[in-house]
């Protein structure tokens, strides 16, 4: 029971950062349609660029705040550049550029930083674990999920009571109805993939704490797909249910099944879910019933 | 495949000789049906003409009954042609547009017995007019398409017969070739009629003896192969079709090919690549205005190419006509034109095999000429009429002149009466005019042929047809003109689809002009232009700036008093629906000076603008209320 | 007409002719050609003793050449007199084994790529997870060589390997087809994320956990020296590495190519386009989608167990999700619903990356040659750091280079090479018009 | 062009029983019963959202209803998918265009033939054998029978996105045709034609209707009501889910309700002609 309650609260704890990455990506399909697989390398970027600026002696909380800042600037730079001509076109196009985007940015992570496991030292969160009976957690832990769900609230707010966060679920909805409204569609697309970097890369910040940065953080960006899978790729609430939901699964199978399949089990569980899962409910738990012509 | 004309010869002797000679061995046509060009040996091309021959037979044919056919080319019209000439009966080709008047007057006229259609469409056609025929008998037909309703009596299908054939050769095994061996060659074998750009067609009567003998002495002249291939896709009831597909196709044995709808036909043309080919100046023009259209809109490369390629062609071609030995580094450059650009635009025409190719039927503008000559395509001029089965006089090689068409075939001879009138005489004069003497005293003069064109021969012994005798104008300086050549000088533009020439004892020369839609209508979207029809686009005010330009460049060559002053553009195209044209497509002048008197009134006034406000009614009975302002351009002479 | 640009006097008179690969006598020296450069010219030369045999050959074209000048019988095409002179150039030389190796790679992902293209382009299904029935393959044609217990005249005649890739095929089809499942249910995205599963779920966890233990040397499967044989052949040199490539390719792309012209890859292509339409034609659409995901894993399958033939170690990390997409980046590149651009986009990816590999290496030689002329200062400083830094994070530099140009063929040429070289041929059959 | 009754006969091809076909709360199909007789055109006509696509689509089997039967040829076909029914004999166009925009012309009507080849992938991949036997017999069949029918000869190698509307029309019946079915849907096969257009498709129909080597049984669902009136033996009156009336032409044109539920209705008895 124990280690069951343990295994559950790791979960959650973690399954906050994925989905503050998943809110991302949520975003970004939402208000664009494009469906994003460089959003690991999103993540790893964030979270190299935080290390960058802490390790040159910014405390941590300015260093995300300024990592918020280059996301946002590079987030709206790489739509401009990559995606902005690709409106219009067929969904495999889109993907595909996304999915350059990320060898791009991964091989110029790997240029820039290497492929050695870098830590924040010192660290930030102190590693003595906190106690509350007998759960034990470690700060890390829960100061990161502290850290997203402030985020959370804060775009989950920004899209629900802000002028310009309602423009862009306007636009996400109706393209020409927004534009009658006088919202720029190419401005929105933007934006929201400035976003998007950034909650990726506070996301990458994050879990940079708990294991070290290198480049296979960038694969924990790839978990964040069973998550919006999970919740329906257009539904905020369903990235945030969609992450935490992973995450426990993840810490589950970590603690139960590693005994009858040692090795990685904790990294395939949630894409065997998701298989299994989408037989049964192909559009997600929240999802448009819509058949997507690819 | 020397085969000796003589009086006893027949055109089925020689068939039936072709294809014991053959027999399977050799393919003698195809048709393109069903996406392949499906062959048919000389075994096949005899069993097929055996049957039908002995079903029309056994329906009543006796010799020299008239059978009447009607239909696209294809190979049973070549097959029901050839089985009625076995069985002793005259062929009657009919065009397949003809109205139904027209299609009356020639069954009644010549005592059709037996009316053979291909489709539905012609067996309406018959059917309208049979109980004013008494003499019609039957009518046979061969698509079955749309003919589920069809009861009526006279009807049968050309399955029907050919079983109705096979049961009488079961009967009488040696029916056939008695037939066949009954026959001789002063035999009437085909009865054609003249388009006639004025009166009423009259019959042609023509024999055996004529057809073979037009045949083998074109022959003797540029002789064709037997491994040949050739196209037939010109109306049967053409002369030249005739001659090409029955006369020389016979004796020398090639293969004749058939296009599988007439409007894929240029496409069939170009999948064969054929060695020889016949056609009116028309195709020819329209095979220019098209290179030049394409050449406008292909890249600047190409273009350049082109442009090049053709100036090395020119030089050539004016070396060959001029008889002068063609430099080296012009054949080098020659070569290289050829290789990088002549070459590729013959296989676009399907001219790349082509060794010989004819043109007659009307006068072809020197413009048009010379630019087949650049490309290397071995064009020359064919004169002869119905009434002397084809052709009397044709261009020699190596003695080639644009202006001319050329000197008198073997056998034929060529004098120019006293008013200036070409005579010929030659073994293939036809023998009359069915049923109207009259006609026929008028035409033969003691076994020449007054062919009604006015010509003269020039100092190479080479025949210069000037233009039919009604047609020549005089120009205000008194000098005689002919209109069609100005007609086809403006004709190498390809903007300018048709042009008629007004001006025969006038002050002055004004042309009216039907703009070629097409290009036009490409030119105009280019330029973005609005327009929804061809009356609307032809009245626009850049078109007639267009084709202004063209005529304009066309004066500059011209004679003083035979420059072009005003032009109109016809709001239509002359169309042989409306009788503008004959169906050979030479333009009807009586008949549309006539209905366009309006106009020609308008362009020696002193007027901008023709308000025309007119209903015609159309040989079908439609009537169209056409009220529209066409206006006249004056241009710079 | 057929669909084939035929040139003038060239048509047919039945069906085979007017459905047959190779329409014209051009055509036909071209194709034939392209096989004598792929088979004859690249890995063979004559020994010194035997160059005669060329000598041979090229007086056979003279022949040729004299009978076509002065009889010119018609059947005798002028491309054939042209054939023996080309067959004589390329029996004297070859390629050396450094481009041999260059090619096999090409041909390696040219497989691969031929997979995903029959998904995505002619099928319309998106995998991002074709390494792992790759990987399927090579596994089970590994441990078939290396583990079945064969009879010994099997062994004898060198049949095991081949046998093995046949069986490779099936298990990765079947494999293929399990995760090709859900294409019942769902389509797009979603159906992108079940092939990504498959990628994870086979490689990185069955493999890599499971299957890379067996024989308990660790990770990676040796393949000792003699294994590979192919009949008396022991695949060991890059030239025997590169003829079975050509060999495989060729058959491949061949039948590939016959299947997209029958009923089956027509069925697949209607899928494609209008899968409504295609149901009341009466296509079972779960059906012959599961047939193209038995098709490509069993290409996927042979195209692995080929790769045996070109390492002397087999590990999970030759099948990284990496080349799973790397595969579908090629075909996007290359053209997508082109047999053509699965070929077109191996070549130009590889050359682009052998290239760059040709225009670093020189640079480091020339820069020891000039560092020691330069001012010492920032500027040497930064070259002294870059130099090496370019030689040794040279694979970065392939990475970010393919990213980049999957994402500027996306958006300059969405149509991909295999347009361009429509394209091309469209020029020059039109020439000198336009249309 | 009339001729009521010539060419059918009193069995029943296809029927269907009390079908209602909901969309959430909206009945497209509320209880209609319909029955076609083997060798007849049936026609459907109705005002616009009347639900007559819907019943196509129920006959087909792109809708399951949720209440009610489809029998064809004395078979109950509820439970079947599309493909299944297309193989039994059932074929159909569509209101919009469904071609397979970026094929050939010959490439369509040879998916027509799927049902009528057998090869898969061995033999097709090796292209020997029954692939390659079949491909031909079915390029024969196809030029024969349909592109020669519908007279389509000069654009058989040309893209069909890039045909005009009309011939597109053409290319899709041709396609339906390549089924040989027994019983061909033709949704709307006049919409958007030109005049000539029209008289020849018309022509299309009856041929396939009539000809002795098709006698198709065909259902016709047209707003053109002149050549419906002139070419169908029976008109079923569809209107927002419910039959108003089901008989011979004259009798249709007669009814009151059928009068009063289209007063109002301009395309009722006009046509584009």
């Amino acid at each position: 029971m124990e280690t069951f309650v343990v295994a559950m609260i790791t979960g959650i704890l973690v399954g906050g950062i994925y989905a503050l990455v998943a809110l991302g990506w949520v975003i970004i399909y939402k208000c664009s349609g494009v469906l994003n697989l460089a959003m690991g390398e999103l993540t790893i970027i964030g979270a190299y660029v935080t290390l960058t600026f802490y390790t040159a002696g910014v405390p941590f909380i300015p260093a995300v705040l300024l990592t918020l800042v280059v996301g946002a600037f590079l987030g709206y730079l790489t739509e401009r550049i990559f995606l902005d001509k690709l409106i219009g076109e067929p969904i495999l196009a889109v993907i595909m550029v996304t999915v350059g985007l990320s060898f791009f940015l991964k091989g110029l992570v790997e240029f820039i930083w290497g492929t050695d496991t870098r830590v924040f030292t010192p660290p930030v969160f102190s590693i003595e674990p906190i106690t509350l009976g007998f759960l034990k957690i470690s700060p890390v832990y829960l100061w990161s999920f502290i850290l997203s769900l402030v985020l959370l609230v804060v775009l989950v707010s920004f899209f629900k009571f802000t002028s310009w966060g309602l423009s862009m679920q306007a636009t996400a909805d109706d393209e020409t109805a927004a534009l009658s409204l006088g919202v720029s569609a190419r401005f929105v697309y933007a934006a929201s993939w400035a976003i998007a970097f950034m909650s990726a890369g506070v996301g990458g910040a994050l879990l940079g704490n708990i294991n070290g940065i290198n480049i296979s953080v960038g694969h924990l960006g790839l978990l964040v797909l069973p998550a919006v899978v999970l919740g329906g790729l257009n539904s905020i609430p369903g990235a945030i249910v969609g992450g935490i939901t992973i995450g426990v699964l993840q810490n589950l199978a970590g603690t139960y099944l590693d005994v009858y399949f040692p090795g990685g089990v904790k990294e395939i569980v949630p894409f065997v879910f998701m298989t299994v899962f989408l037989l049964f409910k192909p559009y997600g738990l929240w999802g448009w019933e819509r058949i997507e012509r690819v | 495949m020397e085969t000796k004309i003589t009086k006893d010869l027949t055109i089925p002797k020689l068939f039936v000789a072709k294809c014991r000679q053959y027999g399977d061995s050799k393919v003698a046509m195809r048709e393109k049906e069903f996406g392949i060009w499906i062959p048919f040996t000389w075994q096949d091309y005899y069993a097929k003409v055996k049957r039908i021959c002995l079903g029309l037979v056994s329906l009543g044919l006796k010799p020299g009954d008239k059978v009447a056919m009607m239909g696209d080319n294809r190979p049973e019209g070549l097959w029901v042609e050839m089985a009625a000439l076995c069985a002793g009966g005259v062929g009657v080709w009919l065009f397949r547009d003809s109205m139904s008047d027209e299609v009356k007057y020639i069954i009644e006229q010549s005592d059709t017995r037996f009316f053979i259609g291909e489709s539905q469409e012609e067996v309406d056609k018959g059917l309208a007019i049979f109980d004013e025929c008494p003499k019609l008998e039957k009518i046979v037909w061969d698509d079955p398409k749309g003919m589920r309703n069809y009861k009526q009596d006279c009807l049968i299908s050309l399955n029907r017969l050919m079983e109705l054939g096979k049961t009488l050769d079961e009967k009488e095994p040696s029916l056939f070739e008695q037939l066949v061996a009954k026959g001789r060659g002063d035999d009437i074998c085909l009865l054609f009629y003249t388009s006639g750009t004025t009166a009423l067609p009259k019959g042609v009567l023509l024999t055996h003896y004529n057809m073979l003998t037009m045949g083998a002495n074109l022959m003797a002249v540029d002789p064709c192969k037997e491994t040949d291939d050739f196209v037939s896709y010109l109306p049967f009831a053409w002369i030249g079709e005739q001659m090409m597909s029955v006369s020389c196709g016979l004796q020398v044995g090639y293969t004749v090919n058939f296009p599988e709808e007439p409007d894929t036909a240029m496409e069939n043309i170009r999948e064969i690549g054929p060695h020889v080919m016949f056609a009116p100046p028309r195709l020819y023009e329209g095979m220019t205005r098209q290179v030049q259209v394409k050449h406008m809109d292909s890249g600047w490369i190409k273009r350049n190419m082109y442009t090049l390629a053709l100036k090395i062609g020119y030089a050539a071609a004016n070396m060959k006509f001029d008889k002068k030995p063609v430099p080296f580094y012009l054949k080098i450059a020659l070569a290289l034109a050829n290789l990088l650009v002549l070459n590729k635009l013959k296989d676009h025409l399907g001219m790349s095999r082509l060794r010989k190719a004819y043109t007659g039927g009307a006068a072809m503008g020197p413009d048009h000429f010379r630019f087949f000559h650049a490309l290397g395509v071995n064009l020359k001029q064919i004169y002869g009429q119905t009434e002397i089965a084809g052709i009397a006089i044709v261009h020699r090689d190596g003695d080639i002149k644009f202006d001319t068409v050329g000197t008198p075939i073997p056998g034929t001879e060529v004098k120019i009466g006293e008013d200036g009138e070409i005579l010929c005489k030659s073994p293939s004069v036809f023998l009359g005019y069915y049923k109207n003497d009259e006609a026929t005293q008028k035409t033969l003069l003691d076994g020449w042929l007054a062919t009604g064109d006015k010509g003269f021969i020039d100092e190479d012994g080479h025949l210069v047809v000037f233009d039919r005798s009604k047609d020549v104008m005089t120009l205000s300086d008194g000098r005689p003109f002919s209109p069609q050549y100005l007609e086809t000088r403006l004709k190498f533009s390809p903007y300018v689809q048709e042009a008629w020439i007004i001006g025969s004892d006038r002050k002055y020369v004004t042309a009216v002009m039907c703009i070629d839609y097409a290009v036009v209508g490409k030119w105009a979207d280019d330029k973005k232009l609005n327009y929804t029809s061809y009356m609307e686009l032809s009245q626009k005010e850049e078109v007639y700036n267009l084709i202004a330009s063209q005529v304009e460049m066309a004066n500059q060559d011209l004679p003083e008093p035979a420059k072009i002053h005003k032009i109109v553009n016809l709001y239509k195209i002359f169309d042989a629906d409306d009788e503008e044209l004959t169906r050979t497509s030479k333009l009807r002048r009586a008949f549309v000076e006539k209905r366009y008197k309006q106009i020609v009134d308008a362009l020696y006034q002193d007027t901008d603008v023709i308000h025309m406000d007119t209903t015609i009614t159309y040989e079908d009975g439609r009537e169209q209320h056409i009220m529209t302002d066409l206006r006249i351009q004056k241009l710079n002479v | 007409m057929s669909s084939v640009w035929l040139p003038c006097g060239d048509y047919h008179q039945n069906y085979s002719q007017d459905q047959g690969w190779w329409q014209t006598t051009l055509i036909q020296f071209k194709m034939l050609t392209l096989l004598a450069v792929a088979f004859i010219g690249c890995p063979w030369a004559l020994p010194q003793d035997w160059h005669w045999v060329a000598w041979v050959f090229a007086a056979l074209g003279v022949v040729l050449g004299l009978v076509k000048i002065i009889a010119d019988p018609p059947r005798l095409k002028g491309e054939w007199v042209l054939f023996p002179f080309i067959l004589a150039v390329l029996l004297l030389y070859r390629l050396p084994d450094y481009y041999l190796s260059v090619l096999v790679m090409i041909g390696y992902y040219s497989m691969g790529a031929l997979g995903v293209q029959l998904l995505i382009g002619y099928t319309g299904l998106i995998t991002l997870g074709h390494a792992a029935f790759i990987a399927v393959g090579a596994y089970v044609s590994a441990l078939m060589v290396l583990y079945f217990h064969w009879p010994r005249f099997i062994i004898d005649a060198g049949l095991a390997y081949p046998i093995s890739i046949i069986v490779a095929g099936v298990i990765a089809g079947f494999w293929s087809i399990l995760f090709g499942l859900p294409s019942a249910k769902v389509k797009g995205f979603y159906l992108i994320l079940t092939t990504m599963a498959a990628q994870f779920i086979t490689v990185d966890f069955i493999l890599t956990q499971y299957v890379a233990q067996i024989g308990g040397r660790g990770q990676a499967f040796s393949l000792p020296p003699g294994t590979i044989k192919v009949g008396p052949w022991v695949i060991d040199s890059d030239v025997k590495v590169y003829v079975m490539m050509a060999g495989i390719l060729t058959l491949m792309v061949a039948f590939v190519a016959n299947l997209l012209r029958s009923r089956v890859g027509r069925a697949w292509v209607a899928i494609r386009d209008n899968d409504i339409a295609a149901e009341t034609m009466g296509i079972n659409i779960v059906t012959y989608k599961l047939m193209a995901f038995f098709v490509a894993g069993f290409l996927g399958g042979v195209t692995g167990a080929f790769w045996l033939s070109n390492t002397a170690a087999l590990s999970p990390e030759h099948f990284p999700w990496f080349l799973s997409l790397w595969l579908v980046g090629i075909i996007l590149i290359g053209g997508v619903g082109s047999i053509h651009g699965a070929i077109l986009g191996s070549l130009f990816m590889v050359l682009i990356t052998e290239s760059l590999q040709w225009g670093v290496l020189p640079l480091t030689d020339y820069y020891d040659e000039i560092a020691n002329t330069l001012d010492p200062g920032r500027f040497k400083l930064m070259l002294d750091w870059l130099v090496p830094k370019l030689l040794m994070d040279f694979a970065y530099i392939k990475e970010m280079v393919f990213g980049l140009a999957i994402c500027a063929f996306l958006i300059f040429e969405p149509n991909g090479l295999s347009y361009r070289w429509w394209q091309t041929k469209n020029y020059f059959n039109l020439w000198p018009f336009s249309y | 062009m009339t001729h009521a009754g010539k060419s059918k006969t009193d069995e029943v091809l296809l029927e269907l029983e009390d079908v209602h076909m909901y969309f959430g709360r909206v009945a497209a199909l509320a209880g209609v019963n319909l029955r076609v007789r083997k060798g007849e055109i049936h026609s459907i006509i109705g005002p616009n959202g009347a639900g007559k696509t819907v019943m196509m689509n129920c006959i087909n089997g792109l809708y399951r209803p949720q209440r009610g039967n489809v029998f064809f040829d004395g078979k109950r076909v509820n439970g079947y998918a599309p493909s299944k029914r297309a193989r039994m004999g059932i074929a159909r166009t569509f209101q919009k265009i469904e071609l397979f925009g970026g094929m050939t012309v010959l490439d369509n009507i040879r998916l027509g033939r799927h049902i009528h080849m057998k090869s898969g992938i061995f033999s097709g991949g090796m292209w020997m054998g029954r692939a390659r036997r079949e491909e031909i017999e079915a390029r024969n069949f196809i030029e024969e029978e349909i592109i020669d029918l519908l007279e389509i000869e000069s654009i058989r190698h040309k893209t069909v996105n890039m045909l005009p509307y009309g011939l597109q029309k053409r290319v899709e019946l041709g396609r339906a045709l390549a089924l040989q079915p027994r019983l061909l849907l033709l949704d709307e096969p006049l919409a958007g034609l030109n005049l000539e257009e029209v008289e020849d498709m018309a022509r299309f129909i009856l041929d396939i209707n009539e000809e002795e080597r098709w006698k198709v049984t065909c259902i016709l669902v047209e707003h053109d009501m002149g050549v419906v009136m002139d070419i169908s033996h029976s008109v079923f009156v569809l209107n927002f889910g419910h039959k108003i009336v089901d008989g011979p032409p004259k009798e249709v044109q007669a009814n009151p309700e059928v009068v009063k539920a289209y007063l109002g209705e301009e395309d009722m008895y006009t046509t584009r002609r």
